[in-house]
């Protein structure tokens, strides 16, 4: 299945991409994704990285056809 | 908004609710860039980026959420995108109520709100053309 | 000041502090004349009278206060004297400070000082001429 | 010895002067004043008034020549 999947600040930074399309298994899963981006990148700081899917913040969950996957650096918002 | 917030739109914001003469008390809080040092290097400006879909959408939600926790009469958030130097304005809350306490409040809650949930990211410029990014405390 | 403050006067002083880039957060109150109703006839402005030499003394003491109570780097305090109709701004408390939560704490705290120690006197102006005074709460 | 009364709001308006010059006994005090002035001149809620004596607020002293003894209805400031 293919997501949408979307880098920012600093990890947008590690990746050298904002955005990229993946091909990924039926049914993975939220946390093994995250810790092989992580990985492949070399994410600095990788416990403070929130991921959003289709915009709402979660942990883990099972992904699916068309998401929208976030890699989300700490907030600095004001 | 793109770049700095200038004082002028906060007196045109301020300006356009004299009309609204339920209103008692306005509280508003304003962001500015600080020339912190880091490492012994000044900082020149903040470079801002954000999920904008996502911090539109959360925006939205705390505005709303704002208005179901206080009897506010009116609130508005902006901030900046894109490059914002020092001592320029890069977040301006304002909020309007009958009476002080709840404008007050709902001012300083919508501030932790926006530090606290927005998808907004700060690379801090300095002097020397390096970055380092920004973590809100 | 004499009057309404205007929002330019507001604009101004944010302006003014730009060049300040140790200020990383500034907090304003604004209080706006609201058309009440008392006794169904609508307030149509204020008119403020002071006992001018006391409350000069009592806005210094209370900026002292403030600036050994918390780490500030400005404070600046304007009230109306004379008519301010509704809409307009009667009072414009203005706090800076590195930190949001130093300036929002200091300006809510020279709000309240200002409205339970200065000698300030509020004429509400009905709209048959008459009128009723007013009574911080 | 003379002191030097001012008025102010409600009171102005109930005294129907903003200022007067009186003359009063040596060691006269504070508080017997104050009603007196209450008294005469009908002041509404008298309770509310406070008193500053040379821009000070206090509840009770020996007036001396020369003070300054400002009436000082309910404050409105805001």
């Amino acid at each position: 299945m293919k997501v949408n999947v979307k880098y920012f600040g600093q990890v947008a930074e590690a990746a050298g991409k904002t955005e990229e399309k993946l091909e990924l298994e039926k049914g993975a899963s939220l946390k093994e994704f995250k810790l092989k981006q992580i990985k492949q990148y070399q994410i600095p700081d990788p416990d403070s990285v929130q991921i959003a899917v289709n915009q709402d913040l979660v942990d883990d969950k099972e992904l699916t056809e068309g998401d929208e996957i976030a890699f989300l650096p700490p907030f600095a918002g004001g | 908004m793109n770049g700095a917030i200038p004082p002028e739109k906060i007196a045109n914001s301020i300006a356009n609710h004299q009309s609204k003469t339920s209103i008692g008390a306005h509280s508003i809080f304003l962001g500015q860039i600080r020339a912190d040092e880091i490492e012994g290097k000044t900082v020149q400006a903040i470079g801002y980026s954000a999920y904008e879909e996502m911090a539109e959408k959360v925006f939205h939600e705390i505005r709303e959420a704002a208005f179901s926790k206080f009897d506010m009469t009116c609130a508005h958030i902006y901030h900046s995108l894109g490059t914002v130097k020092t001592g320029e304005i890069c977040l301006f809350v304002f909020t309007s109520s009958a009476h002080r306490k709840i404008a007050i409040e709902a001012c300083n809650w919508l501030v932790e709100e926006i530090k606290a949930k927005v998808p907004v990211f700060g690379k801090e410029i300095l002097e020397d053309e390096t970055h380092q990014w920004k973590v809100n405390k």
